[in-house]
């Protein structure tokens, strides 16, 4: 009665997810980050809207990006306190259906949230309705690069305190090209022009990262593991 | 004098209390709603300035200040129960948070429709606008630090402590449009001596804001009620209560 | 020709931790219906040869085989016949303690909700099994961890120091947990500082010294 | 041979700063992060230079309260999880001592070291020099206002899985007149006009801050370690 | 007139824990000079017990005195004479165990480092005291906690299973360690699974039933 790869995925999805709807109001919470940055920085302009208009794209990537790095530091490190991620990498399962497992979990509750939410925050920055498809597109291959980018910091730095900040050292890098090229679709689609180039790359981007990103952050757990 | 007060405040006494005047409570808000949707929707004159789009005053107004009211019931609640250790306090707060946030919801977006026609945009980044967003921020914060702990009483409590500490936004919001030049208007009904608004426009408002405040004293004993109950679901009284 | 090759073994080996020589050169052999019980002074080690059993840490010299295969080379199944008790019980707090069971035994084999908690059951908390591990005292998460071994259905258990935090009732039934477990044909290597008493099992001791 | 209120409160003091410094590089990453976020917004922006110099201070101060922010979690999660905290509280010292002493600690490892820095961050920028006097003052102001009023999140939070990211929804509403006024007077002290009105706002914000928040955080720390 | 103004007294106390009257109606008397031993099956409530003795739980009914005073009233005197261990060793991984003893023993009393040395001589681990807690073994931490204790000089130890972890030699040191604080005139409560041993002291025994 051996248990096959994907019922251990699924297994592992479940228990990620059943441990955030635990307390729902922790689903909330990295929604509620991203909404409170987004009106923040439009305070410290001072306030010129005339200027809210041109940075609205930057704002919301920075912001998505600010939300999903916040929630990435615990993606490996309370298994890692409480023991329980011993366990998991002595289950007999590869540690990397768990990496991928607890990654896609990561989105779930994370990205694809955001990704619904996004519309709300697109019409307090003045972002014009035509220009939601692409944004919301972009935003989720986006932010699911963004959890595999961080899966590989999670998996270097858990183990060591106060690692969230290492954490955004070594992801905040790596995530530059995807905000400028998200920021830059979400821009022109703003503005009318054709956002397709903009959005293959990152489209792009996101399968080299969703190939790659697994081994390496199973590699990194692995180290930091022994 | 002090038996008596903490007689009144136990809990099954606050249950009935609540229980009986809630209706009351709901009947007269519904006839002072029903007055001042029909007095301002269709009997108030229309604005010299605004026409018709004025009329979403009427919602509008009594929420804001709503919002306003019953975060600082909450907070002074939790405040009574904080210091005195009165239980019941807690109770309160927690039923009124949720009441708060919705008020606060609809003033957000009643404000940013009447903003459309009057400055051309649902939201702008003024102050006014800004404190009352923080507001139903605070109320979430406030909320979800209350179910984030697994054991209720020190729950009731951080979320007391948050709420006290929040209100210093209260009187942000009051004044901002007096600080800061803004492009909300400013207080028009509260000024001493003579509002600047007709009468005939002012008598629906202040009938709204009776009702809304009615309203609020409904919904809250209803909550309260089940507060009660489930903080009670221990004691002997409440089985009682259910068996019968 | 290895003489080990029906079990469990390890071969001399050294593990350094900054700049103490931790294991000097440390051999054991374990094989099916045996139990070993790992004693010595605190700091002498057992902890760190527990984990390089599991293979959590790979040793600098020396080697560690099951049936006569090295545990790097046959990772999973190795890790298939083996369930690891460490210091800390290893539970997530805000999932109840049947969760924790289904969802750390889960990878391991099928399980049905029932038999988790009878495994429960066998360790004395199944009144706990629905309530969060937050909640539960350190003995109740001891156990919990044990109904983890045992619904596991491994036959190799590595146990780090399983009487910790038990009551004298608990102590009782660790011991004949342990006793049915290599009875029924299962190995297990122990960490404890008191003396076993199991008593029909072929037990044997391995005092690691400072 | 009592320990008195001031040698307990150098003794905490000492304790957090030989904490931070045990691991140089975590001393480093509040401010790399400042660094960081400062120059991922000129990238959002899609580079239009014109745009940069009027949102710097806007970037400067959401990048310094975000980057305080991040450290603040850690303020007394470290210490529960570890069961020091309880060690702490029934020291014999008052709790507002150790409160006081760790929210001070904090502010010289980030908040104070953020202000060495910001002169870097404000050249990146393009901030005129003759800004930097007004914008390190408003920033040593402001970060010190904020450490206070994470420390009353973080009592808050402490013990929560996950606190961070309610301690950020907590504590951003309470710094956004905090960001307005910081931002108010960085940006006219580089239009040349008088910031002392947003400087002097600033510091009454502080002051009023810095007497009630050891009250307030204590209080917050105590219900939580009941 | 109160019997016990001259010592710990803890008063028919009750505790609950969500649904659970976990302490009920406990009363206990504690003086100089004496030994009282807790004990009970596991999550009955000991580890509470000591918490509400500490101060760090306040219970829903009855008190917790303090020669005489509520210990709410005279919290940092009574804080001053107190030291609690933990189920956890309350270290600081990142600290050697010499500093973790100098934060945490410096804000009772001023205390020189030979003193704080001497102390984890006592409980065996001078050699561990410039290494980080990070990397010592269960056992090791388990024994600077109690050198803690012993640095704090205070009269009323409050210990949570002092016995966790250690080998045979720390358990007859930690017997000792108490045996030496009870003649001295200080007074103990100790949560223990198995019975203590500890010869001369007038020790008692306080069970905690289910
Ligand atoms: C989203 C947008 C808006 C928000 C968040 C908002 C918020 C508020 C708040 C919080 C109050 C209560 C103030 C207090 O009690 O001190 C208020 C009152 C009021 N608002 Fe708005 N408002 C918005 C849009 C508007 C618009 C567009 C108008 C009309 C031009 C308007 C007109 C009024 C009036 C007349 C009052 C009553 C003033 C008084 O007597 O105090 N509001 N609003
Ligand atoms: N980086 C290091 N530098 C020096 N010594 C180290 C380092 N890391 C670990 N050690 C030592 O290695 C030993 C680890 O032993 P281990 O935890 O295996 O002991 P144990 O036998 O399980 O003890 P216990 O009975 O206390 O649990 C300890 O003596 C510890 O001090
Ligand atoms: N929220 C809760 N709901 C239900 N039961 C709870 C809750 N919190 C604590 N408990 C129960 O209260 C008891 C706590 O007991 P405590 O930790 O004091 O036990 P103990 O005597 O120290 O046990 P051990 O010997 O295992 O350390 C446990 O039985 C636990 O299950
Ligand atoms: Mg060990
Ligand atoms: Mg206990």
């Amino acid at each position: 009665m051996n248990v096959g790869v994907f019922e251990a995925f699924t297994l592992v999805v479940r228990r990620e997810l059943c441990l955030s709807f635990r307390r729902p109001e922790q689903l909330l919470q990295p929604l509620v980050f991203f909404l409170i940055v987004t009106t923040l920085f439009p305070l410290g302009l001072s306030l010129q809207l005339s200027l809210l208009r041109d940075m609205s794209p930057g704002v919301l990537w920075v912001a998505a990006l600010l939300s999903s790095l916040l929630s990435l530091d615990a993606l490996f490190k309370g298994d890692a306190d409480d023991g329980t991620l011993e366990q998991l990498a002595l289950s007999g399962q590869g540690l990397m259906v768990i990496v991928v497992a607890k990654t896609c979990a990561h989105w779930l509750v994370t990205g694809a949230a955001l990704v619904l939410v996004s519309p709300v925050v697109g019409t307090a920055l003045g972002i014009p309705v035509a220009a939601f498809a692409t944004m919301m597109l972009s935003l989720g291959v986006g932010t699911l690069t963004l959890s595999w980018l961080g899966a590989i910091g999670a998996g270097l730095t858990v183990g060591l305190k106060r690692g969230n900040v290492l954490l955004s050292l070594i992801v905040l890098p790596l995530a530059m090209p995807l905000l400028i090229f998200g920021a830059g679709a979400t821009d022109r689609a703003i503005s009318g022009t054709n956002a397709a180039g903009a959005l293959y790359f990152l489209a792009a981007l996101c399968v080299f990262t969703c190939t790659l990103a697994p081994f390496a952050a199973t590699a990194a757990l692995r180290i930091t593991l022994e | 004098m002090w038996t008596w007060f903490y007689k009144l405040a136990s809990p099954p006494s606050v249950y009935a209390a609540a229980g009986a005047l809630a209706p009351w409570f709901l009947a007269t808000a519904a006839v002072a709603i029903v007055y001042g949707l029909v007095d301002g929707l269709v009997f108030a004159p229309p604005d010299y300035q605004q026409g018709d789009a004025f009329r979403i005053v009427y919602v509008h107004a009594p929420s804001a200040w709503m919002s306003l009211f019953s975060y600082t019931s909450m907070a002074l609640a939790g405040a009574i129960a904080l210091v005195w250790r009165i239980k019941i306090g807690h109770a309160v707060a927690a039923a009124s948070a949720p009441i708060g946030a919705s008020f606060t919801l609809l003033a957000l977006v009643t404000g940013s429709l009447w903003g459309k026609p009057m400055w051309g945009t649902y939201w702008a980044w003024d102050p006014r606008l800004t404190s009352e967003l923080i507001l139903l921020f605070l109320y979430f914060g406030v909320m979800s630090l209350r179910s984030a702990f697994e054991d209720p009483a020190r729950g009731d409590r951080a979320a007391a402590l948050l709420g006290i500490v929040g209100l210093v936004n209260v009187p942000i919001i009051h004044f901002s449009v007096t600080w800061w030049n803004s492009l909300h208007q400013g207080a028009t009904v509260a000024k001493i001596g003579k509002p600047a608004m007709s009468l005939s426009m002012l008598w629906p408002l202040l009938a709204m804001l009776l009702g809304f405040m009615l309203f609020y004293g409904a919904v809250l004993c209803m909550r309260l009620q089940g507060e009660v109950l489930n903080r009670e679901r221990q004691a002997k009284w409440v089985r009682e209560a259910i068996k019968s | 020709m290895n003489t080990a090759a029906d079990g469990l073994s390890v071969e001399r080996v050294h593990v350094w931790r900054g700049d103490r020589h931790v294991l000097k050169d440390v051999s054991l052999a374990l094989r099916s219906g045996e139990l070993l019980h790992v004693a010595g002074p605190n700091g002498t080690g057992k902890t760190t040869l527990l984990r390089v059993v599991c293979g959590l840490l790979r040793p600098e010299q020396g080697q560690v085989t099951w049936l006569g295969q090295s545990i790097a080379a046959i990772r999973a199944e190795y890790q298939g016949i083996l369930a690891y008790a460490s210091h800390e019980p290893a539970l997530k707090a805000d999932l109840t303690a049947l969760e924790n069971l289904r969802f750390a035994v889960g990878l391991k084999r099928r399980v049905a909700r029932d038999e988790l908690r009878d495994s429960l059951r066998r360790t004395g908390v199944e009144a706990c099994a629905d309530l969060p591990a937050r909640v539960l005292s350190a003995g109740q998460r001891r156990r919990v961890a044990m109904a983890r071994v045992i619904a596991m259905q491994a036959s190799l258990w590595l146990l780090d120091e399983p009487f910790t935090n038990l009551d004298a009732a608990g102590a009782d039934m660790m011991t004949s947990l342990l006793q049915s477990h290599v009875q029924a044909g299962g190995s297990a290597l122990v960490v404890a500082h008191h003396d076993l008493m199991v008593g029909t099992a072929p037990m044997r001791r391995l005092e690691l010294g400072p």
